[in-house]
């Protein structure tokens, strides 16, 4: 199997705004067998506190030798990471996960709020590579300009058209990306690959259904070991009672879960 | 590194079992040991023990089921596990492969389900042991854990006993006044090994919501934080009782392993430290390893209850 | 940040003493409130608990006495203390000029010694209330702790009670199978409020040396690594018994103060904490007014007990 | 009372040899107060592994506002220390204990074993000062020149004569500081300022005990407070059962202790 526990190198640390930190880790093992939505677990500092990994997506590849991960500092675990340096070291397992599945005669769309674009970058580079006739289309939110610039940048450095929405009105669309979604012409071939919030998947699951749209969402749950072994991650699913993020997921097809609409 | 230290003898015997070394892998965190493959040669392991098994497949508690705490974790998975049935036909084939001991870990509401257990394990290839996790409520005594009352201990211990064909470890439950008796009960019971500790009942709070941290509300405690509360429990057992103690809770490293020995281990497990450190426990055995050469020893079974007390 | 803060009320009783905040220092680790004045604002605790006094002075045990664990530490102090009578004439004077409820924490080898030592507190000026640790062996009944028996328990609760003028609260062990049992046991005895937990017991064992990191063998465990388990046993006793319940174990900040409240305690006490932030209390009470104006709450009793479950 | 919670700067980070590390913190409140013999405690990172301050001896201050430890990295607490840099802060809980008792009449003598020299330093500044008719003398041992030269530097600065000894016979006797001494012709008004690693110590107290020499020790032991709450740190006294190191001590009277010789 391919999955590696390394001590990877971090080449650059990027500061993208007051509390989101992005990191290119040196590992060919993790970087050349990755695939968008997978993940990895890293492990934030070197004692007993905090002691278990955290899950991160791997949001880049390059090289074959190189990957990102972005993320926003929530707790004890990203402020840790927060705080390393180039030149230092951190401890990976991965890459994790399934991934989504992606064809290229359908008319992907990347859907993704907040931190959930993470993998959803990796996605759009692989979609212009792997499909170059059928780039996808982009739809991503946050709460200000200030987090979702840096990532806009991104994906039109890729070429790709990006729709915007901000929940202050900073940047695109005041208010939802799925608000955005509703605009826009969608065709019955239409394949979604969504990340974001709990509520924005569920809604954007709804907004599928309605409308028999094929609808892939990636899953965040606390876990404990990201490969199986702890059963700690589940979702309800369809088939069989729960699923387990890590392994069966994160991405699923939004059809075989059980939403919770609050 | 490999032939430094291959000359070092790190086996033990559990109960008639021949372990190549004394680290095994605990219940509930190690899968069914192929999660583990990509990591860890499972060959240089001790043993493997597999999630709790019960007498019919259980969908376990809703999430959130696990949380951390300081120097630990709170599980509260709820013995989610596809039932004998199925672990004998779907997952003892992978196991098989594996060319270590695999110790079933099995669980039930009444003494008949865990003899029943027990009894469809007889004869499974591959099955080297059963540990018999009784820190579960039973039922038929209004939920009072089973791991809590010596009586009923025993009378577990007992009834899988009587139909097992391969040694029988009892797993004890750290939530009681005296460890001791409930040791010496199952030791009575005709237990060929004592395993401790299970999980420490908790609790976390997340106050943002004004709710528990698990659906389930309470949970287990493991990792680190609970280690010295092992390590006396152990100690207190490998005192009462004459049969092997394995010991479990907060290990990491060789040098913890190393320390429950001192305490009276004859054979330790690896719990949550292989979710930190999926290599922990291989790398475990290579320092043991190290250690027995360094400190030339002439087996590690020297360690075994060898604490000085001045 | 005073003024800010002056509004919110904070106040709680506890059987019958009113405490203007639910922020108390924990026996064994805030010495005689003297030495934290360098670093704290005595008079905005809500109260100080005081070193364990029993009836003869003791020297305790010999060293090594502490030892750090993860997230947490062993102490195996042996109850060093200068004796009732010595604590009266040279250590209240002191306490007396400390403008807070001073609760007198206290320790036995009988029953009798349990009540003796009450019956000198009684009219001693400045004694707000005793704590009655019953995690003591009962010499008479070969070394049980009282706190693990709940006749036992109930006994020195009842003898207590009887001659003393001032509210009694009785100091759980956690090392027992069913807290909620001595819980009741004590509430029947006439205890006026439970604390809980007092220190699992633990041990640490020192590779180099082989011997046991605490000359004792074995010692209490504190700090955060047990917060799990005295939040579970804090939300059960509440949900058991009618007198208020004070928290204690592993709290550092108000959130962990809050916490605590949410699962049922109307008080709490910060204990291993102090060592590492001697001025851990007085910043619990800070955090604790700002919660209660910014959530907007009426007074910070709402949240006893306030726990949501779905 | 004049002890300080603070949290200090590091304006200084000296690396003194492989695993011997001094940091230069910047605390007028403690500096200007602290006397010879004193120690601080100081939190090893933020997390709650390690738990516990750790104690170090206030091995020099300076201005009125810096002061320094001096410590060698045994431990997971003192590796983190280790890691810090300038710039950063140090949370400190000091000046604690009591310190060395100084008499200008006396022919003061500095006894230091390794790490316990730290200490010693701070005395032989203070004695320079207040006592300049009669200069200490200094006879310190380590067990390898690569930790004792940096610190012989340092006291011949003051201008003070050094004698030294080494495990290995790297710098100085090739042996024990107490063979030394006995080197030396001593007065009867000696007093012995002493510093080291128990056994040093007790083979101190025996040196001066047969000479009829004063005898102060400095005593190292676990502690959790430092400040006389937790009651951790005794050492077995005469006076009374045990003493506490952290409020009756560091530092003590030889005589008034009960040594256990091995
Ligand atoms: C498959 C997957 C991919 C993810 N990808 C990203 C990403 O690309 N960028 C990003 O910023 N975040 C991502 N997350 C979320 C990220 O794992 C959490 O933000 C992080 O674990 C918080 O750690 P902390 O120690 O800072 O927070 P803590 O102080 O531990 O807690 C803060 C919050 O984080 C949550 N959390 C804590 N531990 C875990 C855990 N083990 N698993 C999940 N949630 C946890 C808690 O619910 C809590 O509300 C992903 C999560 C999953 C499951
Ligand atoms: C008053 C006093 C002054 C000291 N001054 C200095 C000094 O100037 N320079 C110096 O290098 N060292 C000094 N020490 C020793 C120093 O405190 C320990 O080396 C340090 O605490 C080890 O921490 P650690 O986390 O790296 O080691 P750990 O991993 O915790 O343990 C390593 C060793 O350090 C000892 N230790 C651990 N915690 C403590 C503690 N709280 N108190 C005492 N010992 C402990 C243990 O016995 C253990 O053997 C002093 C100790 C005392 C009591
Ligand atoms: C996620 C998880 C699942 C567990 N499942 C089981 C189980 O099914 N049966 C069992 O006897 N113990 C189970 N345990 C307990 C462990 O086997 C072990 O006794 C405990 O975790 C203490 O060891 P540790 O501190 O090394 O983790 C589980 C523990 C964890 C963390
Ligand atoms: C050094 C030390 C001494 C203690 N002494 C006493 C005591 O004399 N009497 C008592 O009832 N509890 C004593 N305790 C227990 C504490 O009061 C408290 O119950 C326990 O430490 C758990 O709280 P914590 O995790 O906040 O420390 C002591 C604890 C420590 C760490
Ligand atoms: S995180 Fe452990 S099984 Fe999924
Ligand atoms: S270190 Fe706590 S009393 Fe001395």
């Amino acid at each position: 199997m391919s999955q590696f526990q390394e001590k990877t190198q971090i080449i650059r640390f990027e500061q993208l705004s007051s509390d989101i930190v992005r990191l290119t880790l040196d590992s060919p093992d993790i970087a050349s067998r990755a695939k968008p939505g997978q993940f990895v677990m890293v492990k934030a500092g070197e004692g007993r506190d905090p002691l278990l990994r955290r899950p991160f997506s791997i949001s880049q590849t390059s090289n074959e030798r190189h990957f990102q991960i972005l993320f926003k500092v929530v707790g004890s675990g990203t402020s840790i990471l927060a705080h390393y340096r180039v030149g230092e070291y951190l401890s990976v397992l991965g890459p994790l996960g399934n991934g989504y599945q992606v064809d290229c005669d359908d008319d992907n769309c990347l859907v993704g709020g907040g931190m959930g674009i993470a993998p959803l970058l990796f996605l759009g580079k692989w979609l212009v590579r792997v499909c170059p006739q059928n780039p996808p289309l982009v739809v991503i939110g946050a709460r200000t300009a200030a987090e979702l610039s840096p990532l806009v940048k991104d994906f039109e450095e890729l070429g790709l058209r990006v729709h915007t929405a901000t929940d202050d009105g900073s940047l695109g669309h005041h208010g939802f990306v799925i608000d955005v979604l509703k605009t826009i012409n969608l065709g019955s071939s239409s394949r979604m690959h969504v990340c974001g919030p709990y509520p924005m998947m569920a809604a954007m699951h709804l907004f599928c259904k309605e409308r028999g749209l094929s609808c892939q969402v990636s899953m965040e749950t606390h876990m404990a070991c990201g490969m199986g072994a702890c059963l700690g991650c589940i979702v309800p699913s369809r088939k069989g009672v729960y699923a387990h993020a890590c392994s069966d997921g994160p991405v699923f097809d939004a059809k075989e879960l059980v939403w919770k609409v609050k | 590194m490999e032939s430094e230290i291959s000359g070092a003898d790190l086996s033990v015997s559990i109960g008639g079992l021949r372990l190549k070394n004394p680290v095994m892998t605990a219940s509930g965190t190690f899968g069914y040991a192929k999660e583990f493959e990509p990591y860890v040669n499972l060959h240089r392991l001790g043993a493997v023990v597999v999630k709790g098994i019960s007498l019919e497949p259980r969908a376990g508690n809703p999430p959130p089921r696990i949380v951390e705490t300081s120097c630990g974790m709170l599980n509260a998975i709820g013995l989610e596990n596809v039932g004998v049935d199925r672990f004998i036909s779907e997952k003892m084939e992978s196991l098989q492969a594996v060319t270590v001991p695999v110790v079933v870990n099995i669980l039930g509401d009444t003494v008949n389900e865990y003899r029943e257990i027990a009894e469809r394990l007889v004869d499974v290839e591959g099955v080297a042991a059963i540990e018999v996790n009784i820190s579960c409520p039973n039922v038929k005594k209004g939920g009072v854990a089973f791991g809590t009352v010596p009586e009923m201990a025993a009378a577990v211990t007992a009834a899988v006993k009587k139909v097992s064909s391969v040694p029988v470890i009892v797993k004890l439950s750290p939530n009681v006044t005296d460890v001791t008796n409930i040791a010496r009960a199952v030791e009575d019971g005709g237990a060929d090994a004592v395993s401790l500790i299970n999980t420490l009942i908790g609790m976390a709070v997340d106050l943002r919501s004004r709710r528990p941290a698990l659906a389930n509300v309470i949970g287990g405690l493991s990792g680190p934080a609970i280690k010295p509360v092992a390590l006396r429990m152990v100690y207190q057992v490998a005192q009462t009782v004459s049969i092997p103690v394995i010991g479990i809770g907060g290990i990491e490293t060789a040098e913890d392993v190393l320390e429950f020995m001192l305490a009276g281990a004859t054979a330790v497990q690896i719990g949550t430290a292989n979710f930190v450190n999926p290599r922990a426990s291989e790398e475990a055995v290579e320092g043991l390893a190290r250690y027995v050469t360094e400190q030339k020893l002439i087996s590690i079974r020297e360690m075994i209850g060898a604490l000085v007390l001045s």
